[in-house]
């Protein structure tokens, strides 16, 4: 078959599934609602395979593949149409995408299988699957947006899952309306990137950036690219917008494995790689992008070593490794940050559905000071957050060494790098080795602090559990080694393979900028991000292996600066004084009692009951109820029309 | 030919005064099967067979078996004479004969009675009305079978015994 | 030839007479079958229109008038019906509230 | 010939036709009562009429005096327009449907083409339909104006029933009307002529619808029967419990035109099954041309008393339907049967004329 009929294949089984269990799901039995869920995810994975395969081996070079199929929107010059778009990019993004989402759904056929409403939450899942594959293939920027929207829905139906739960329901709430003010920043990008290029298909945006007239438009290019930042920096939580996320911890499990860690927060790293042609020729938007994504990355490591919550710390790496991909697109070397997307989806979704099944064995517990010693009792799930823990500490021959090294060596020698964005990063990476084996030492290690009633039936979880835990630890492993880095002697097939997708951006942004670092070599680069990742996972084991008295010793000498990451740096407070108490007291002075009650319900609600009281109480006469009248006063009107047509003509 | 026509309007024009003038609604409504028929006569001699056969199966056998049965269930006798509407009982005629001298005015005056002749006639075949039907009035007919679904659940719902 | 004009006549003269009944006539049967009347003087004008113009769209409307009279006579008479089981009446005069 | 003009003669000859067809049918009818209360009869191990004329066949003749000299007893509540009027729509009804039903092929007789039919339309088919569809009329007045509640109840049910089994009666030709490609009967019969092949087999099987349209031909049959209210279906005028339906109040010639119309509507119906599905006039044709003109009718006439038989022999075999029995039959299995029907015979058309 060919692609213009398998893409479509590759959205629909989700689709039907979350149709089939939103509407039928509530007679169907546990099993076949699950078999349904994971059915459409499987299949849609061996879609995405199949594609993938007939694009490699059919199409003619890696030339992108666009087909449309209807018009969607058709309004002046603007058109918009329902059209898929596949090339090298949408292939690992599909895959990564599908193959996560795939575990996902078998992992929670057990995770989900004691709480309510397990119809509800299969659907929700495929529902999500559907949205962001439409976000990964769509053709133009409002579909896209549909995607995006989408998923940004789902997101808020997941986690507020639980929607009895205040504190879900608000978490909902508030990534819903978070992330709002960045799809305002991307509804913006969308309709500049219009009224420049009067077209919102890729394809033809990027062939009419190349030719833009050089220096003409880069005003307007660099505002394009912040304000499409701006949306990419909402979705996926990055700095000033990140604060929704840990919140979205309060949804199940592996839903922060699938949305909040491996696929939808990342659709921002995605949208800015998708526009790499634009940033690159908005270079200072780009420039922007970095430097945001390196703080974001530093910023929400810090925060990650004082959080004693297991998810909510997971949330914190997982934005810092966010920052990271951003960091690799933002200097240049969007490749990379890809690279990273994918290990990354990889890994931390395995923390996280460890995670989940650590708070399955201790009854809902997430506090680390609780746990400690669980490696005797939960030996696969140790395994496997251990083999992720590797990987996101960047150790060698784990996935996210690879990927991450790209990173930071790109940032030092990329088309963007700085050294100082450099530094940042392998500052990051040892603090991420180090948070991260706090928590392997407070969760698995050492002696154990769970309490006694919990520590009864500890136990592991089911295969169904674990099935999908082995499958992913697996790929934590492997799936660096598609990039074996230039400084071991391998050749970055990956980014070789991605070079059509993203040369022309590259190439034009090494025209512009020639950077050329001098000094350190490629592997001295890696060397030190290794150095770091080793001195954080030493600091982490000597302090949290044995006992837990050196960081208490050090947190009562810098009892401030452990308040301040404890309390996330007071972001939150400060949003709330900044600008949820303005609203408030703005709504209820204002808005409720002048506006609402006085002119609303006032003027316009009960004045016009009351004008229409009063017209109404005269016209009530012809109202007489008699239909003989009303038939005559029809026929009166009808008379009087023709006497009128007769008399004009 | 022509004089059926006239034969067949006059009929028409009596039974449709019939209808308006009898009380007992029975009568009425056997009245109104004879317009019907003389209808279809006149479809006939239009040309229009398919309408006209149409005509008697469904408004004559169908639609009117529906009110004399509907007569026949609420045993509907004769109207008591009672004027309530002032407006229909002093306005009504004169508004009626102004109306039809209006409309006959309008007739005469744009369709002058010359006897032109017409072009040939339509093919007014089942299997003609049939093809433009499912060609050119699909939407239309699909339309009117989701009317007709409603009315029948409509008609079901409302005569229900209780509500 | 019959011209034209004599048969859009009798279509208004049926549609008048229609109109009359609606008005002097109190039985909702009645009226309802005046309404009938009405749409057959209607027809008549679609089919002599039909026949004088040499396409067949004007009989096509009929067809449609037809299907729609059968759907309206059927839910009028289902609301006459329940309209005479509440209220004991066939009069239309007597059903001038919107309330029992 | 020549001294006629050409409007006269062919209203002659449709005036023949007319007269033959009327004295034909009106005679066949009075035989038919005689045949169904012998054949009763002897199902029921009884004699029958016996007595007037040589086993009983001049009862018919003795009947007919009788109606004629009873007294005409109208009821003094009744609607005498409407009591009147009912009787003459059954009869004239019943006997216009008759006139488009084709009997026999068409000869040439000194120069003038003659068809053994009154008339040819070209809808003829919807013709008898219509006709049928007004017969409803003839019932539920003759409930309503005898002003009395076993006839209106006989009314009441009947107008149902007709209406109600009319839908599948259409249905179930709906078939037919497919394959023939048209309305007329006269088209629909030449449509059967010759044998079924399969390929290029002949397999001496005629070419008559009721092998393609079993399913379409028991609807019709069923209905039809229904239609014309006769026995298992006959609830109007079922005797124990709504005395004699709608017609208890009618005696004397206005009971025996309802009865002469309910025999003429087996006949009509008895008619267009063989027209329909058993191939009408269509049978061995063989002799001199005499011959060749009515082996034709005789094949007809004998095609339509099988169906007259087995209206009797189902008379003298089934038992009553229950009232709602009938209704949910009608519509929840024949009107889907028959929509199954028609969506069959569409896909074997495509399927049978796609490329």
């Amino acid at each position: 078959m060919n692609l213009e009929v398998l893409l479509p294949l590759l959205l629909l089984p989700p689709l039907v599934g979350a149709a089939v269990n939103g509407i039928y799901g509530r007679r169907f039995s546990q099993g076949m609602v699950s078999l349904i869920a994971c059915a459409s995810a499987g299949l849609s994975m061996l879609v995405a395979i199949l594609v993938a395969w007939t694009y490699s081996t059919t199409s003619t070079g890696p030339a992108p593949f666009s087909h449309s199929y209807f018009t969607w929107i058709q309004a002046g010059d603007l058109r918009a149409d329902v059209a898929l778009y596949y090339d090298r990019l949408t292939l690992v993004m599909t895959l990564t995408v599908t193959v996560v989402a795939f575990l996902i759904h078998l992992y929670s056929r057990g995770y989900m299988e004691h709480e309510g409403g397990y119809y509800r939450f299969f659907s929700y899942l495929n529902l999500f699957l559907f949205m962001m594959l439409t976000l990964i293939t769509a053709a133009n920027y409002p579909l896209m947006f549909v995607g995006w929207e989408g998923v940004g829905l789902c997101s808020y139906l997941l986690i507020g899952f639980y929607f009895r739960k205040q504190s879900a329901s608000d978490a909902g709430k508030k990534a819903f309306i978070v992330t709002r003010i960045g799809d305002a920043g991307f509804t913006v990008g969308v309709a500049l990137l219009f009224w420049t290029f009067k077209t919102l298909d890729f394809q033809t945006v990027f062939a009419r950036i190349g030719e833009l007239p050089p220096g003409q438009y880069a005003g307007t290019l660099t505002a394009i690219g912040l304000a499409i930042f701006l949306g990419a920096a909402g979705k996926s939580a990055q700095l000033p917008l990140y604060v929704w996320l840990p919140d979205a911890m309060e949804g199940p499990t592996p839903v922060s494995a699938l949305i909040h860690a491996a696929t939808m927060v990342t659709a921002g790293v995605y949208l800015v790689a998708r526009s790499s042609i634009l940033y690159a020729h908005a270079p200072k938007a780009l420039a922007v992008v970095g430097v945001v994504g390196g703080l974001t990355a530093l910023f929400a490591s810090t925060i990650a070593l004082a959080q004693n919550d297991l998810k909510r710390m997971l949330a914190y790496s997982t934005i810092s490794q966010l920052g990271y991909m951003f960091l690799g697109c933002g200097v240049g070397v969007f490749a990379a940050g890809i690279f990273h997307l994918m290990t990354h989806a990889f890994f931390k979704s395995l923390l996280f559905l460890a995670a989940g099944s650590v708070m399955h064995a201790m009854n809902g517990e997430l506090d680390m000071r609780k746990m400690g010693g669980l490696r005797h009792k939960l030996r696969i799930t140790h395994a496997t957050f251990f083999i992720a823990t590797l990987a996101i500490s960047g150790v060698p021959m784990f996935a996210g060494f690879f990927s991450k090294d790209e990173i930071l060596a790109g940032a030092y020698e990329g088309p963007l790098g700085q050294t100082w964005l450099y530094w940042l990063g392998t500052l990051t990476a040892g603090l991420t080795a180090f948070y991260m084996f706090r928590a392997l030492c407070l969760t698995f290690w050492g002696k154990s602090r769970v309490e006694p009633e919990t520590a009864h039936h500890l136990h592991e979880s089911g295969f169904k559990m674990t099935g999908p835990l082995l499958a992913l630890a697996f790929l934590s492993i492997v799936g660096g080694y598609v990039s074996w880095p230039r400084a071991l002697g391998g050749g970055e097939a990956f980014d070789r393979y991605l070079e059509p997708v993203f040369g022309p951006a590259e190439e034009a942004l090494r025209n512009a900028h020639v950077h050329n670092p001098e000094g350190l070599s490629g592997g001295a680069l890696m060397t030190f991000s290794v150095l770091a990742a080793c001195i954080g996972i030493g600091l982490g084991i000597w302090w949290y292996w044995k006992s837990i008295d050196t960081p208490r010793k050090l947190a009562q000498r810098f009892a401030g600066l452990h308040e301040v990451l404890i309390h996330k740096y007071y972001i939150d407070e400060f949003y709330n004084w900044l600008i949820v108490h303005p609203i408030h007291i703005l709504s209820e002075k204002f808005l409720w009692r002048v506006v609402d009650q006085g002119a609303i319900d006032g003027v316009l609600v009960n004045g016009a009951g009351e004008v229409s009281t009063e017209v109404g109480g005269v016209l009530r006469r012809i109202q007489s109820g008699n239909i003989r009248s009303y038939a005559a006063w029809v026929l009166l009107g009808a008379v009087l029309w023709l006497l009128y047509v007769l008399v004009i003509h | 030919m022509t004089v059926l026509f006239y034969i067949c309007a006059a009929l028409a024009i009596l039974a449709a005064l019939n209808v308006i003038r009898q009380r007992t609604p029975v009568y009425s409504a056997l009245s109104l099967i004879v317009v019907l028929c003389a209808l279809a006569l006149v479809y006939l001699l239009l040309g229009a067979e398919f309408m006209a056969v149409i005509q008697v199966i469904v408004y004559a056998g169908a639609i009117m078996v529906l009110f004399v049965f509907v007569i026949m269930l609420l045993n509907a006798g004769k109207e008591t004479s009672r004027q309530r509407s002032r407006l229909a009982r002093w306005l009504g005629v004169p508004l009626v004969t102004a109306f039809l001298a209006e409309i006959l005015i309008a007739v005469w005056s744009q369709f002058p009675p010359v006897a032109a002749s017409p072009p040939p006639p339509p093919d007014g075949s089942p299997a003609a009305i049939g093809t433009l039907l499912f060609r050119s009035y699909v939407l239309p007919f699909e339309v009117t079978s989701i009317l007709i679904l409603v009315a029948v659940l409509g008609a079901v719902v409302l005569a229900k015994k209780e509500f | 030839m019959v011209p034209l004009s004599h048969y859009l006549a009798l279509s208004a003269i049926l549609f008048v007479l229609g109109g009359a009944g609606f008005i002097i006539r109190r039985n909702m049967i009645s009226v309802v079958m005046c309404i009938e009347l009405m749409l057959n003087g209607v027809n008549l004008a679609f089919i002599a229109f039909s026949r004088f113009r040499g396409n067949l769209d004007g009989q096509l409307f009929v067809f449609f008038v037809i299907v729609v009279a059968a759907a309206e006579a059927a839910v009028g008479l289902a609301i006459i019906i329940a309209v005479q089981r509440n209220r004991d009446t066939l009069d239309l005069e007597d059903v001038d509230s919107m309330k029992l | 010939m020549g001294t006629f003009s050409e409007t006269t003669v062919l209203l002659a000859v449709a005036a023949v036709k007319i007269a033959f067809v009327l004295v034909f049918l009106l005679t066949a009818i009075a035989y038919l009562t005689w045949l169904e209360r012998k054949v009763v009869a002897h199902i029921q191990a009884r004699w029958g009429p016996y007595l007037v004329g040589p086993h009983g066949l001049l009862q018919p003749v003795a009947d007919g005096i009788k109606f004629i000299m009873k007294e005409d007893i109208v009821p003094l509540e009744a609607d005498r327009v409407t009591y009147w009027l009912a009787p003459f729509l059954g009869f004239v009804l019943a006997f216009l449907s008759i006139a488009v039903i084709p009997f026999g092929g068409s000869f040439t007789f000194r120069g003038l083409r003659i068809q053994a039919q009154i008339t040819d339309v070209n809808v003829g088919l919807l013709f008898v339909f219509a006709v049928t569809s007004l017969g409803v009329y003839s019932v539920a007045l003759a409930g309503w104006s005898s002003n009395s509640k076993y006839p209106l109840f006989g009314a009441l049910r009947s107008s149902a029933q007709m209406i109600s089994y009319e839908l599948s009666l259409g249905l179930a030709v709906v078939g037919v009307i497919m394959m023939a490609g048209t309305l007329s009967l006269r088209g629909i019969v030449d449509a059967q002529s010759g044998f079924w092949h399969i390929g290029r087999v002949n397999t001496w099987l005629p070419h008559w619808n009721i092998f393609a349209q079993p399913l379409g031909f028991f609807i019709y049959f069923t209905s039809a029967v229904a239609e014309t209210n006769r026995v298992p279906f006959d609830l109007p005028e079922g005797e124990t419990e709504l005395v004699g339906g709608f017609h208890t109040e009618y005696s004397s010639m206005k009971f025996a035109m309802f009865f002469i119309s309910e025999y003429a509507n087996m006949v009509t119906v008895s008619c267009l099954a063989t027209l329909l599905f058993f191939g009408g006039w269509h049978g061995p044709v063989f002799g001199p041309a005499l011959l060749q003109v009515l082996l034709p009718v005789f094949w007809f006439c004998a095609k339509v008393f099988c169906f007259l038989f087995f209206y009797i022999w189902m008379r003298g075999t089934l038992p009553r339907f229950r009232y709602d029995q009938l209704m949910s039959f009608g519509w929840k299995f024949l009107l889907p049967l028959g929509l199954l029907n028609i969506l069959l015979t569409s896909l074997a058309i495509a399927w049978h004329e796609a490329p």
